[in-house]
Formats: structure tokens, C-alpha cells, sequence
């Protein structure tokens, strides 16, 4: 009972956060929404027994990336007037879309059937928690598509570094693998030349 | 012992790869890569050369055992027989019957003077153009020795890369059109022939002609078949409607694109008809032999009113080769037509006089191309109208070009006339009309050539420029000569080439009056 | 050992070896070489066919009829190179090397100027070869093949002064229109195939009859032709090319662009031949269908009498003799018809070395006045050139027909066996022939009076030398440099190379009917070669035949000499003492005149019809047909099209995400639609 | 008692939130990012939710990949924007259209 309970407050916060995250005016307040929304979420999925996905979400989503779009979001000068423009227009069509696909994917999954089926037993107690579940299953069965994972993640992280530097003319800096490849031609100069010693009709 | 050397992986592949060096020579040294492509030419002519007398020794070996009756295309000499992609059951497989030794023969003579021609007249990329014509050659060759359809496609494809290139970037003003076209077109005939021999796949699980033509279809298989054959060749020969490609891309290529294009190329598709469409779809063949044979006629009559009108020279040339080529198709549809009534002399007749043509109709348009090649060397225009009175300061050129438009009319004498004769009468056995219209090109013919000459060759110099032409060089005078030489022969002794491809087509008489509908 | 055929290979091959060394060679052997070399080869020919007939007329040889070489075999048909030689070939042969000598003797004087002179010995010692191919062939392979060679090398020689439009043009038209006969010639040879499945003459010859009999041909439907005629009238039609009949007759007045020399060997006395030696060396074929020698009968009397009425009003003496040689042409045709093929064969040896004279003396006179070939300023050449002027009387006489000429025999015999003829058009026919009688008396007294006679039309200017140098040199090339009628210097008689073969053809032409009628029309000379059927005309007319002295006897009180007489005397009065009545009559007669004068506006017709018309009909369907529909409709517009609905549908690629999201989303609902649907 | 209706329901609402939300914002891309998060999240709902159901750790293991693809995803994705914020001084989605064809 109380599971229901808690089940329906927090799909309640989650369905007005999201509305919130995509009907509020101001860019940082959205995505301080979307946090919540997704904060919400990893609620629901810890009362799914799914504590180290609520948890994995919460440290990835609310810890990092919706930092780094408030980061965003502040870094560069949106007005926010210019941004809204057609939004009253759109409106309509966006919630018609939205209601005529909902009723369509609700009649599809067939609500009356699903009702019969309650959730099982957590096989996860067996195997010693969530988190020892999903950590056999990932490095055992799904090692290579983890290790790829990480991979695209690295790849991501050199992406985004690549994308966003840029040289700026009249900046004076280090370039080490310049100064590493240096040879010694270039800083030391043998010249040759007759000797400046006294000449031969001088000594004489 | 020379019958088991792999005489026609080293005429496809020694061509290819000689193109290697000509390209390691590099455009700075224009010298050093036309020497070797030369030299590659030659010596690719002289291996066919020695290919012949293999090949002859083969086919007495064979006879010399009395060897079984193989059927059509499994008496085939030289044949290498090699897995290629084993998962399609596609074979390497290459052998040569008279009519391919005839045609690999031509391919590797031309290409000897198309390098020769290339000599003077290309200045640019040398060693790339150089490159392009071996390569071209031994695709072409390819084409004439393959016994696997699938490798014969892939020949087929190929030769279109070196040729669009040629044509692309040696090419006169509106060379990117007219290399597009070319390209396009072929290879919008050809897809249909993948098609069909896709569904020949699919259907046998095997890609060998020699197979493919004993394999049984019903009507209404074949008639989709020879739809897609005919399409495919058809592009290739060019037969009307499907011709227009053509005189742009000749008119745009250079002079040994053209010579090439029309000496050899063309060949292919009246080659394709005789591979393909009689011997695996004989029944389709000559329930549509009517069409082929109109479209045949109206590329002999139409197509020689429209090469009358030609302003330019190398597109009145252009035209008239289709016009030559129509006899091709025509000799080659109406002997079936012919054979399917029981008149295997006909037949014979008909389809000897088409390969004839064939042969001549290399030497012929690639004289006529050559020459309008060493006109245009000196004026850069090949407008009639700029023109007129060569024959006073280039004697030897005339004379040259009066013996290659007199070919070009069916001259007896000269090659143009057998091939011509002999398919005018057995036209005449399938249909004293049919005959008629076929024999107009006695007159058509004539008319655009001497009008050609007329306006170009006699008369008073036209104007300064024509005043002041130097005669051929030693070079250009070489090139012409051996040409002359050869259609001079093969109108004066022409049984040499009778009996080589004799064997070969009264075996596909033999097998064409077979129905094998299902 | 020397065999026949050793003889025979030589006598066609020595032409050939002149031809090749003076043409390949000339720059090397000189002019003397050239002329040389030539003229050996050609008396070489001479010599021996002269030996070849002697040795056929006494039946030393027998016929010979053998292969040489095989051209092409495929199956069991194969064409071969090879001799027929009979006493009609053997006749042929004489009359084509006998006049061919002459002709290159004639030939140093005339083209001595000329810069192509080896180039033109060359061709002319080529034609000699390739006419004794055609003559002496025994397949119709190589009479194909001979026949389109002598085509080639009129060709060449009409066009021999390259630089003149005129010539250039004439010689293309010669080409073409040889060209039309043809196309019917190679459909005759192939429907001959077609029924005998075999090329050779013999094998076709015999079993003509038997093979021939009762087969037709379903060319339109529901009408069935004959096999004989179809052959006979597809192959009359080749020697209606070659022969200049009407209604392809065109090409040969305008082959005069050419120079005289050739214009009396080939288009004269031999090439032009070609087609009635043929006709009579098929006559086993011809003798098999009615019908087709009705066509030829009615062709040639046509040619005879409308070809000879132009001839009255043309003022180009070289153009005369050719529209004589038409008319002469088309009595031969006639014979033909009618059966009489010796006649035939007769009246063109006959005719060979009457009009080759003509022609050779029309040269000479051409030399003698510069170049000058219109009659209106020629006129009292007689005190000048006494040779030429006796030796073209002699060949007007026999033209005419004189009693006792050769002319008179050969044509007196065609006219009667047309009289006798009972074949479906003899009627018409013999009205013609009897008519172009008077007509060639008419022309041809004409041509000499204006030429010889009456008083000189032309002026001698006399030019300083060193212009006249310079203008020698070009001479050949160009003859429009002066006003017409005024000559450099007087006219002179011609060179003795020039006057030695004038009065060499001279003396056949008076003589050679006289000896040879009797055996070669009403014995049995070409007995075996020329096949006729029971009770041809000549047959008829043999039971009357009691020599020629009977003949010439009975010839005189026979309505043709009347004629020619009545022609001679109207062309005496009119063209020697009172040419004003040629004027009026052309007033009088105008549009008589003016018909005459354009041809019968036939080559007009030709010129609108067929040249103009056909490049019109190109220029249609290339523009109409390649450009228009194949290369705009077809190729470039399915390019535009594909083109076309690419540029509409880009425009759905508006660039923004919202679109292409809003495109992602509506096809998500119409997916879950489907889905929904489909449950 | 929850049942498995209960979180694929929510799932769906969440989906539709965010494609009306793609539909209202067609002009400010960080909110369509945020969008597109927000679907992820919905997809991301369901797996959980047909995991725990089935017994199956894969769906969660590939909750786990989204969310690493997700993260990626957005690094880049506002990495490009700043770069365009940098080049065009404008986020404006309408104003980009350099695709257009």
C-alpha cells in the first residue's frame, strides 16, 4: 500500500517536472527542473528495486550532465524572448501530437491485460542484491559491449574537448612536442673559418 | 607444347599490368612511357600472335583425336578453368573459339596503333593516357575470352572505367556531357543483362555460358531474357533508338578513344548477341528476330540519311557506324530467323557476313577515325565546312582517305564489301524487301562518304589553312598503311577469316534450330 | 609451258602491273616510264586477246571456264575468282584492250600538259584490268566485283581534275547514280543465289530452265512474280546504272567533266558496254521470262529516241557524242529486248570503235581550240586539222548508219530484228528506233558542220610568250582564264600520238561490220554463249540473209537510210547554209526547246527529289528523330524529369531539425496507426 | 499492488511530455537536448520496468549503455553547440539551416 502511494506522488512530481522542464521560460530553470525529473525517476526505479541504475542515474544525470548543461546554459548569452517565439503557435499541435500518440500507444499496450500482471519476485535478492545482479550480467555476458562502452565515452570526452578548443592568434604558449622534437642544428651553429691566430708574416 | 601455356591470362593481364611501368614512367617523362606502352602493345600483339598458332595447333590436336562433338561453346581451346569466388560458384573461366580468337586478334592489332596514333596527337598525362589505352586493351580482351557470364560482366563493366576516362579528360570541349552519356547509357543497358543473369543464377546455380545454354526456359523466361540481353547490347552495338551516345562520344573522344570505341567496342554488343541471346535464348530470339531486324533496317536507312546532314566529320563517321553495325545485328538475327526455317546455308551466310562486318567495320571506322584524327591534329576543327581541297597539299592523305571512304561504301575489293555482301544475301533469302533496304545502303552508303570526300578531300583549297598542311609524317603515314594493308587483304582474301570462325557458327546453326522451351 | 590459261592470267594482269608501277611508282619512273610501262602492259593484253580470239574463232581453245582462286567459301557455296572465256568474252576482251591501247596512245598528246599524268595512265591501264575482270569473269561474284571496279575507277577519272566543282560533282553523281543500278544489280545476284544456291555462270546457266520453272515470288501480298523476271529485271536494272539507261541515264553527260581521253574508253566505248554485255552473257536467264525483256526492250527505245533528241540542242561538242552514245546505248538495249543479243553484242563492238573515233576526235579539236568545248565558237576547223576532219567524218558516217559503214550493218540489223520482233512493246520500240534514225543523222551532221564547216566563230589573239608560259602550266587544271572564242594562237592539227589513233579506229569502223556480220549475227559464232530461244528474230531474219553485199543493196531502199537521209539533208540546210532556221525553229518550237534544253527537267527533278529531298529527310529525322525525341525527349528528359521532382522534393529538406523531427514524429503515429489497425 | 501497467504507462506519458516538448521549443536547442533526455529517460523507464519484470538483467545492463551512450550523446551534443554559439552567436534553431538541401 504504501509502495502505491509513494508510486503515485512520485510519478505525480515526475509528470509536472517534466511538463515543467518543457514549458518554463527560462533555460536554467528547466534544466534545474529536469534534474528534478530525473531525480524523481531514479526514485520510481529504486522502489523497482533497482537501486544501483536510481543511484547510477543520479550520480551521471544530476551529478554530471545536467551540470554541465547549467554550465552551458550560463556559459553562453541566450535571451530568452527570442527563444519562445512560436511557442503559443505550437502549442496546439504539440499537445494534440502528444495526446493522439499517447491514446494510440495506450490502446497498443492494452492497459486491462498489463493490470493482470503484477511484478514478481526480485530474482535479484537471490543473487545477493542489484547491484551483484547487474554486475555478473555486465562483466561476464555483456564484458565487450562494457569495454566498448568506455571506449565511446573516452571518445566522447576527446570529441568534446577537440570541438571546443580553439587557437586563439597572439596567445603565447608551451608547445611541448615542438620543443621535444628540437634537433641540434637548430640551437647550436658550428661556423667554420680560418684561424684568427697571428699571421704567418707577422711572426716572422 | 605451346597449347598449354595460359596464353589468354597473358593477353588479358600483360596489357594490365604493362600499365604499371608506363605509369611509374610519370607525366614528366612522356618519352619513357609511350616507349614502354609501345613496347607492352607490341609485345601483347606478337603473344596473340603466337595465341593463334596455339590455337590452331589446339583445334588440329582436337581433330587430330577426332575429338567428341562438345556442343556449342564446350569446343572451346585454350581454356583455363579456375574457382574465382567460390561462394557464387563463380569461375575464372577463359577460352577462345575462332570468332574470339578473331576479335582478341583485332583488339590487340588496334590497340598497337592506337598507341602509335596516341604518339603525337596526346600531349597531356601522357603516361596516364598511355595507361588507360593498356588497361582498356586488356579489358577488352577479357571480354572476348570469358566463358563465365559473371566474369564476362565484370570485363564487360570494366572496360567502361578506362573508356570514360579517356574520354573525360582527353576529351574536346564537351567531353564531361558526352562521357556521362556514354557511361550512363552503357551501364543502364548492361544492369538489365546482371538481372538476367542473376535470374539465370538463381535458377541453374551456375554462371557458365556453355552450361546456360543447354539449360531449358520457357517462352515466357526467355522473352524477359532476351529483353534484358537485348537492351544490354543493343546499347553496346548501338542499335536505334538506343544510339544517340554515340556520335557525342565520339565526336568528343580523342582520336584513339574514337578509334578504339569504334574498332573494338562496338563489337561487343554483336559479340554479346552471339554469346548470349542465340545460344541461351534461341526461341525468344527468333520470335522477336522481326524487331531486331527493324530496328536493324531503320539503323541502315534512317541512320544514313541522319550521318547525310553530319556537319561534323567524326559524327558523319560516327553515324555511319551504326549504320555498319546495323548489318551486324541484321545478319546475325535474320540467319537465325533463317536456320528456325531449315536453311542452314543461309544461316551461315548471315551470320558469317555479320562477323566479317565486324572485323572490317574495326579496320574500316578506325581508318576513318584515324584520318579525320590527322586532320585534326593540324586545324583543331573537325567541321566539314573548315575544310576543303586536302588533296592538294596532302596527296598522300588523300589518296589514303579516298581508299578508306571507298571501304566505308562496301567498295568490293575491301573488307566493307563482304561482310556487306554476304548479309545482303541472305537478307534477300529471309525477305526479298527486307533484302532491298538492307541493299540501300549501297546508296546511302555512298552518298554520305563521297560527300564527305567531296567536300573535304577535292575541290580547290578552301582557304589558307588548308594551303599551308603539311602530308602525313612517317608515323601517322605508318598507321594508315597497315591500315590500308589490312582492309585491302581481307577484301581480296577473306577466307582466312571464314575459316577461322567456320567451326564455331555452323556449331551455333547446329544449336540455334534447337527449341528448348520448357 | 604456256597454257590458255597462262595467257588468260596474263592478259588480265598486265594492266594491273602498269597500273601499280605508273601509279606507286610514277614519281620514280618518270613520264616516259609511266606511259611506257602502260602501254605495254595494255598491247601486251591486246596482243594476246587478239591471240585468244583467233584461237576461240577456230575453236583451238574450246571454252574456258575455270576457278583460279577461292575468294570465300562458306558450306557449300563459295565464290571464286575465275575465267569464262568464249567468243563472246573473247570479242569483248579484243574490243576493250584494242581500244584501250589506242586510247593510251592518244592519251600522250592529249594530257601532256597535265601535272597527273602518271596518276592518270595509272587509271586508265586500272579500268583496262578491271574491265577485262568483268568481262572475262565466270561468277557474278567478280562481275560484281569487276563491275563496281570500273565504277571506281570512272569514278577516279571523272573526277581526275579535282579542282573544278563541276568535276567533283559529276563524278559524285556518276558514283550515285551507279550506285541506284547496283542496289538492283547485288538483289539480282542475290535472288539468283537464293534460287541456284551457287554463283557460278555455268552452274546457274544450265539448269536455268529447269530450276526456274514455275517458281514466284511473293514480294507485296497477292501478287506473285515470276523468278526469271524478278532476276532479269533486278539485274537490267545494274546495267541500267552502268549502260546509262533512262531513267538513270544522267550521270553519263555530266561524266564529260572528265578528260577526253577516258570519256571515249570508259564512257564510251567499254565501261558503259558493261551492262548490254551482261544482259546478253545472261541471255539463258533473259530467254526465260517475256516479261523482262518487254521491260528492257521498252527501256532502251526509250533511251534511244529521247536521249538522241537532246542532243540536237546541245552546244558542247563533247556533250553531243555523249547523248549520241545514250541513244546508241539504247539501241543496243533495244536488240537486247527483242532478243537479238548477237545484234546487241554486234552493234557495241561496232559502236566502240565509231565512237571512241567521235570522242577522240572531239579531243582533238578540244586541243586544237585550247580547250574550248563549245561549238558556238568552233567553225571551219577543216583547213586547220585535215586528219581530224577526215577521220570524223568517217566516224559520223558509220554513226549514221552510211551504207556500208559499220554503223550501217550493225544498226540496220537491230532495226530489222525489232521489226521482226513480236514481243509485247516491239511496236513502240521500232517506232523509236526508226525515228532516232533521223535524229542521229541529225546530231551528228549538226556536230560536224559546226565544227569543221562554215566560217570560224573564234578569234586568235596573239599573247607575248613568256604569259603564255605561265599560263601553259595550268593549262590542264583551270580553261576559264579567257574569254570564249578567243584562242592564244591558231588552231593546228594534233600530234601524231593524237592523229594515229584516230586513224586507227578509223579503219574498223568503216570496215569491221562488213567483215563480221555474217558469222557473228546470222551464223553461229556465239553459238553456246548467247542462248536464244527458238525463233528469235535474227532467226527469222537469217532466211533472208544473203550477204552483205545483198544487205547493203537492200538497205538502201529500206526506210532507215531515208531517214538518215532526210536527217543529213535538214542538218545541211539548216546548219551549213541557213543557221537562221535553227534560231527560229527554237523561237518557234520554245517550249519544245526549253524541254529539250533542261534534259526534260529530270535532273532537276533528281537534284529537288533525291539529293535535296534526301538531305531534307535527314536533316528531319536528325534534328526531329536523334535530337528532339531520343536525345531531348528520351535521354535528357529523364534526366530533367529526375531533375524536375528532385528540386520540388528538396524543398521538403528545409534545414530545419523541427521539420525533420516533426516528419520523424507524424511517421511514428502512422506506424502505431498501422500497428493499431493491424491488431 | 503496482504492476507492470503502472510504470509503462508513466513511461508513455513521459515519451509523449517530451515529443510535445520537441514540438513547442522548435527554436531553443538546449531545451530540445533536454527534450530528447527526457525521452531517453521514458525509454529508459520501460527496460527497468520489463527487467524487473522478466527476471532479465540484460534490460538493465542496457539501461546502463543508454545512459553511458546518453551522456556521451549530450557531451557532444553541447559541445557542438557551443561551437556554434561561437561561430554564429546564435542557438536559434531556426536560424540554422545550413542543411538545407
Amino acid at each position: 500500500m504504501t509502495q502505491q502511494i509513494l508510486f503515485y506522488a512520485f510519478a505525480a512530481v515526475l509528470v509536472a517536472s517534466a511538463l515543467a522542464v518543457i514549458t518554463l521560460k527560462n533555460s536554467v530553470h528547466a534544466a534545474l527542473s529536469l534534474v528534478l525529473t530525473f531525480f524523481t525517476a531514479a526514485g520510481i526505479w529504486i522502489l523497482m528495486e533497482a537501486e544501483f541504475l536510481g543511484l547510477a542515474l543520479i550520480v551521471v544525470y544530476v551529478g554530471a550532465v545536467m551540470v554541465l548543461f547549467l554550465f552551458v546554459v550560463m556559459m553562453l548569452d541566450i535571451k530568452p524572448e527570442s527563444m519562445r517565439e512560436g511557442f503559443i503557435r505550437f502549442l496546439p499541435v504539440g499537445v494534440i501530437v502528444a495526446v493522439v500518440m499517447l491514446v494510440e500507444m495506450l490502446s497498443l499496450i492494452g492497459l486491462k491485460s498489463l493490470q493482470a500482471l503484477p511484478l514478481p519476485e526480485n530474482p535479484a535478492i537471490a543473487a545477493g542484491g542489484n547491484t551483484a545482479w547487474l554486475g555478473k550480467a555486465l562483466f561476464t555476458q555483456f564484458l565487450l559491449p562494457f569495454e566498448i562502452a568506455a571506449l565511446i565515452l573516452t571518445v566522447a570526452l576527446i570529441a568534446a574537448v577537440t570541438l571546443t578548443l580553439r587557437k586563439r592568434s597572439g596567445v603565447r604558449t608551451q608547445k611541448p612536442s615542438q620543443q621535444v622534437l628540437v634537433q641540434r642544428d637548430e640551437r647550436l651553429r658550428v661556423v667554420k673559418m680560418a684561424s684568427e691566430g697571428p699571421k704567418n708574416g707577422d711572426a716572422a | 607444347m605451346f597449347a598449354n601455356w595460359p596464353w589468354l591470362s597473358l593477353l588479358i593481364w600483360l596489357p594490365i599490368l604493362g600499365a604499371i611501368p608506363v605509369l611509374l614512367a610519370g607525366d614528366k617523362r612522356p618519352g619513357a612511357a609511350r616507349a614502354i606502352a609501345f613496347g607492352v602493345a607490341v609485345l601483347t600483339f606478337i603473344v596473340s600472335l603466337a595465341m593463334l598458332s596455339g590455337f590452331n595447333h589446339a583445334v588440329a590436336d582436337a581433330l587430330a583425336r577426332s575429338a567428341p562433338d562438345l556442343g556449342l561453346l564446350k569446343n572451346m581451346y585454350l581454356q583455363e578453368n579456375v574457382l574465382w569466388i567460390e561462394a557464387l560458384n563463380v569461375r575464372y573461366h577463359l577460352g577462345v573459339d575462332g570468332i574470339s580468337v578473331a576479335l582478341v586478334l583485332l583488339t590487340t592489332f588496334t590497340s598497337v596503333l592506337v598507341i602509335i596514333l596516341g604518339w603525337g596527337s596526346v600531349d597531356e598525362k601522357v603516361s596516364q593516357y598511355m595507361a588507360a589505352m593498356l588497361v582498356l586493351e586488356g579489358l577488352m580482351v577479357g571480354v572476348f575470352c570469358a566463358l563465365d557470364a559473371l566474369l564476362f560482366y565484370v570485363f564487360f563493366e570494366g572496360m567502361l572505367i578506362p573508356m570514360f576516362i579517356l574520354i573525360g579528360i582527353w576529351g574536346g570541349a564537351r567531353r564531361v556531357y558526352a562521357t556521362l552519356k556514354f557511361f550512363i547509357y552503357t551501364f543502364f543497358g548492361s544492369i538489365f543483362m546482371l538481372v538476367g543473369l542473376l535470374y539465370l543464377y538463381f535458377k541453374t546455380g551456375t554462371f557458365e555460358l556453355a552450361e546456360l545454354a543447354q539449360v531449358s526456359l520457357s517462352a515466357q523466361e526467355q522473352a524477359w531474357l532476351f529483353f534484358a540481353f537485348l537492351i544490354a547490347f543493343a546499347v553496346k552495338v548501338p542499335m536505334w533508338p538506343v544510339h544517340t551516345w554515340l556520335p557525342d562520344a565520339h565526336v568528343e573522344a580523342p582520336t584513339g578513344g574514337s578509334v578504339v570505341l569504334a574498332a573494338i567496342m562496338l563489337k561487343i554488343g554483336g559479340y554479346g548477341f552471339i554469346r548470349f541471346s542465340l545460344p541461351i535464348v534461341p526461341d525468344a530470339s527468333t520470335e522477336f528476330a522481326w524487331l531486331v531486324i527493324a530496328m536493324s533496317l531503320i539503323a541502315v536507312v534512317y541512320v544514313g540519311y541522319v550521318a547525310l546532314v553530319q556537319e561534323d566529320m567524326k559524327k558523319l563517321i560516327a553515324y555511319s557506324s551504326i549504320a555498319h553495325m546495323g548489318f551486324v545485328t541484321l545478319g546475325i538475327f535474320i540467319s537465325l530467323a533463317l536456320a528456325r526455317g531449315g536453311n542452314a546455308n543461309g544461316a551461315a551466310i548471315g551470320i558469317q557476313g555479320a562477323m566479317v562486318q565486324m572485323i572490317s567495320h574495326g579496320f574500316i571506322s578506325g581508318a576513318m577515325f584515324a584520318s579525320v584524327g590527322v586532320l585534326y591534329d593540324r586545324l583543331h576543327t573537325r567541321m566539314i565546312r573548315d575544310y576543303g581541297g586536302v588533296v592538294n597539299p596532302m596527296p598522300r592523305f588523300a589518296t589514303f582517305f579516298v581508299l578508306f571512304a571507298m571501304a566505308n561504301c562496301g567498295l568490293p575489293g575491301t573488307s566493307g564489301f563482304v561482310g556487306e555482301f554476304w548479309v545482303i544475301l541472305a537478307a534477300f533469302q529471309y525477305n526479298p524487301v527486307v533484302g532491298a533496304l538492307a541493299a540501300f545502303t549501297l546508296i546511302i552508303g555512298a552518298a554520305y562518304t563521297l560527300w564527305l570526300v567531296k567536300r573535304v578531300i577535292f575541290g580547290d583549297v578552301a582557304n589558307d589553312k588548308v594551303a599551308q598542311l603539311q602530308d602525313m609524317n612517317a608515323r601517322e603515314t605508318f598507321v594508315l598503311a597497315t591500315l590500308a594493308v589490312a582492309v585491302l587483304l581481307f577484301g581480296l582474301w577473306p577466307q582466312p577469316l571464314g575459316n577461322l570462325m567456320d567451326a564455331p557458327i555452323a556449331e551455333l546453326v547446329k544449336h540455334i534450330v534447337i527449341s528448348k522451351g520448357a | 609451258m604456256i597454257t590458255p590459261k597462262l595467257i588468260l592470267i596474263v592478259i588480265a594482269l598486265a594492266p594491273l602491273f602498269g597500273a601499280i608501277v605508273a601509279g606507286l611508282f610514277g614519281r620514280q619512273v618518270g613520264r616516259a616510264g609511266a606511259h611506257s610501262v602502260t602501254i605495254a602492259g595494255v598491247a601486251v593484253s591486246f596482243l594476246l586477246s587478239c591471240y585468244a580470239l583467233y584461237q576461240q574463232s577456230t575453236g583451238g581453245w574450246g571454252v574456258f571456264n575455270e576457278n583460279l582462286y577461292t575468294w570465300f567459301e562458306i558450306g557449300p557455296l563459295s565464290a571464286h575468282v575465275g575465267f569464262l572465256v568464249d567468243r563472246l568474252t573473247a570479242v569483248m576482251m579484243v574490243v576493250v584492250t584494242s581500244v584501250s591501247l589506242l586510247v593510251h596512245i592518244y592519251t600522250i598528246g592529249y594530257m601532256h600538259e597535265d601535272p597527273g599524268y602518271q596518276r592518270f595512265f595509272s587509271y586508265i591501264s586500272l579500268f583496262t584490268f578491271a574491265m577485262l575482270m568483268l568481262v572475262m569473269s565466270n561468277n557474278f561474284m567478280q562481275l560484281f566485283f569487276g563491275w563496281e571496279a570500273v565504277g571506281l575507277v570512272s569514278y577516279l577519272l571523272i573526277g581526275f581534275w579535282f579542282k573544278r566543282p563541276t568535276a567533283i560533282f559529276a563524278n559524285m553523281k556518276a558514283f550515285l547514280v551507279n550506285r541506284v543500278g547496283d542496289f538492283g544489280f547485288l538483289l539480282g545476284i542475290a535472288a539468283v543465289l537464293f534460287w541456284f544456291g551457287s554463283l557460278d555462270y555455268a552452274v546457274v546457266f544450265k539448269s536455268a530452265e529447269a530450276t526456274l520453272a514455275g517458281k514466284t515470288l511473293e514480294v507485296l501480298a497477292g501478287h506473285q512474280w515470276e523468278a526469271a523476271t524478278v532476276i532479269g529485271v533486278l539485274l537490267f536494272i545494274g546495267a541500267m546504272g552502268k549502260s546509262a539507261q533512262v531513267p538513270l541515264h544522267v550521270w553519263l553527260p555530266d561524266s564529260m567533266e572528265g578528260p577526253t581521253p577516258i570519256s571515249a574508253l570508259i564512257h564510251a566505248a567499254t565501261m558503259v558496254t558493261a551492262g548490254i554485255f551482261m544482259v546478253a552473257r545472261m541471255s539463258p536467264l533473259y530467254e526465260l521470262s517475256e516479261t523482262a525483256l518487254s521491260f528492257v526492250m521498252i527501256v532502251g527505245a526509250t533511251t534511244a529516241l529521247f536521249t538522241g533528241l537532246i542532243g540536237i540542242v546541245q552546244n558542247d561538242v563533247k556533250r553531243v557524242v555523249a547523248y549520241s552514245t545514250l541513244s546508241q546505248l539504247g539501241y543496243m538495249t533495244v536488240a537486247l529486248g527483242v532478243s537479238a543479243y548477237s545484234a546487241a553484242i554486234f552493234h557495241l563492238m561496232t559502236h566502240a570503235f565509231f565512237k571512241a573515233l567521235l570522242f577522240l576526235g572531239a579531243g582533238s579539236v578540244i586541243m586544237a581550240m585550247h580547250h574550248e568545248q563549245d561549238m558556238r565558237y568552233m567553225g571551219g576547223l577543216k583547213k586547220y586539222m585535215p586528219v581530224t576532219l577526215i577521220t570524223g567524218w568517217i566516224g559520223t558516217l558509220a554513226l549514221t548508219g552510211f551504207p556500208g559503214f559499220s554503223g550501217f550493218f550493225s544498226k540496220d540489223a537491230i532495226i530489222e530484228a525489232v521489226h521482226a520482233s513480236h514481243r509485247a512493246g516491239s511496236g513502240y520500240a521500232y517506232f523509236c528506233v526508226l525515228i532516232g534514225v533521223f535524229v542521229t543523222a541529225l546530231y551528228s551532221f549538226r556536230l560536224i558542220y559546226m565544227t569543221y564547216h562554215g566560217e570560224e566563230r573564234f578569234v586568235v589573239e596573239h599573247k607575248d610568250h613568256a604569259h603564255h608560259a605561265a599560263h601553259a602550266d595550268d593549262h590542264a587544271d583551270d580553261h576559264g582564264h579567257h574569254a570564249p572564242g578567243h584562242l592564244e594562237h591558231a588552231p593546228h592539227e594534233s600530234p601524231w600520238v593524237v592523229t594515229l589513233p584516230l586513224i586507227l579506229l578509223a579503219i574498223p569502223s568503216v570496215i569491221i561490220g562488213w567483215l563480221t556480220i555474217g558469222p557473228m549475227l546470222f551464223g553461229d559464232y556465239f553459238a553456246g554463249a548467247i542462248v536464244v530461244k527458238e525463233g528469235g528474230p535474227l532467226a527469222e531474219l537469217a532466211h533472208e540473209w544473203h550477204g552483205p553485199w545483198a544487205m547493203l543493196l537492200h538497205g538502201l531502199m529500206a526506210p532507215p537510210f531515208w531517214l538518215a537521209l532526210a536527217g543529213f539533208a535538214v542538218a545541211t540546210y539548216v546548219y551549213l547554209f541557213n543557221r537562221s532556221v535553227a534560231d527560229r525553229a527554237a523561237t518557234m518550237f520554245a517550249p519544245l526547246y526549253r524541254l529539250l534544253q533542261n534534259k526534260y527537267g529530270i535532273d532537276d527533278l533528281y537534284l529537288a527529289v533525291f539529293a535535296r529531298g534526301g538531305l531534307k529527310l535527314g536533316r528531319g529525322l536528325w534534328r526531329g528523330g536523334d535530337v528532339a525525341v531520343i536525345d531531348e525527349g528520351i535521354v535528357n528528359g529523364s534526366a530533367a524529369l529526375v531533375r524536375g521532382i528532385a528540386a520540388r522534393v528538396r524543398r521538403v529538406q528545409s534545414g530545419y531539425l523541427y521539420h525533420y523531427a516533426f516528419a520523424m514524429i507524424m511517421g511514428l503515429i502512422v506506424l502505431l496507426a498501422g500497428l493499431w489497425l493491424a491488431r | 499492488m503496482i504492476s507492470l501497467a503502472h510504470f509503462i504507462v508513466l513511461g508513455t506519458i513521459l515519451f509523449c511530455i517530451s515529443v510535445a516538448g520537441i514540438f513547442i521549443n522548435r527554436k531553443n536547442v538546449i531545451v530540445l537536448l533536454m527534450a530528447i533526455e527526457l525521452m531517453l529517460l521514458a525509454v529508459n523507464m520501460n527496460f527497468v520496468a520489463f527487467s524487473r519484470y522478466l527476471g532479465d538483467p540484460a534490460g538493465q545492463v542496457f539501461v546502463f549503455f543508454i545512459l553511458t551512450v546518453a551522456a556521451a550523446e549530450s557531451a557532444i551534443g553541447l559541445a557542438i553547440l557551443v561551437v556554434l554559439f561561437r561561430n554564429r552567436a546564435t542557438i536559434n534553431v531556426a536560424e540554422i539551416d545550413s542543411m538545407k538541401g
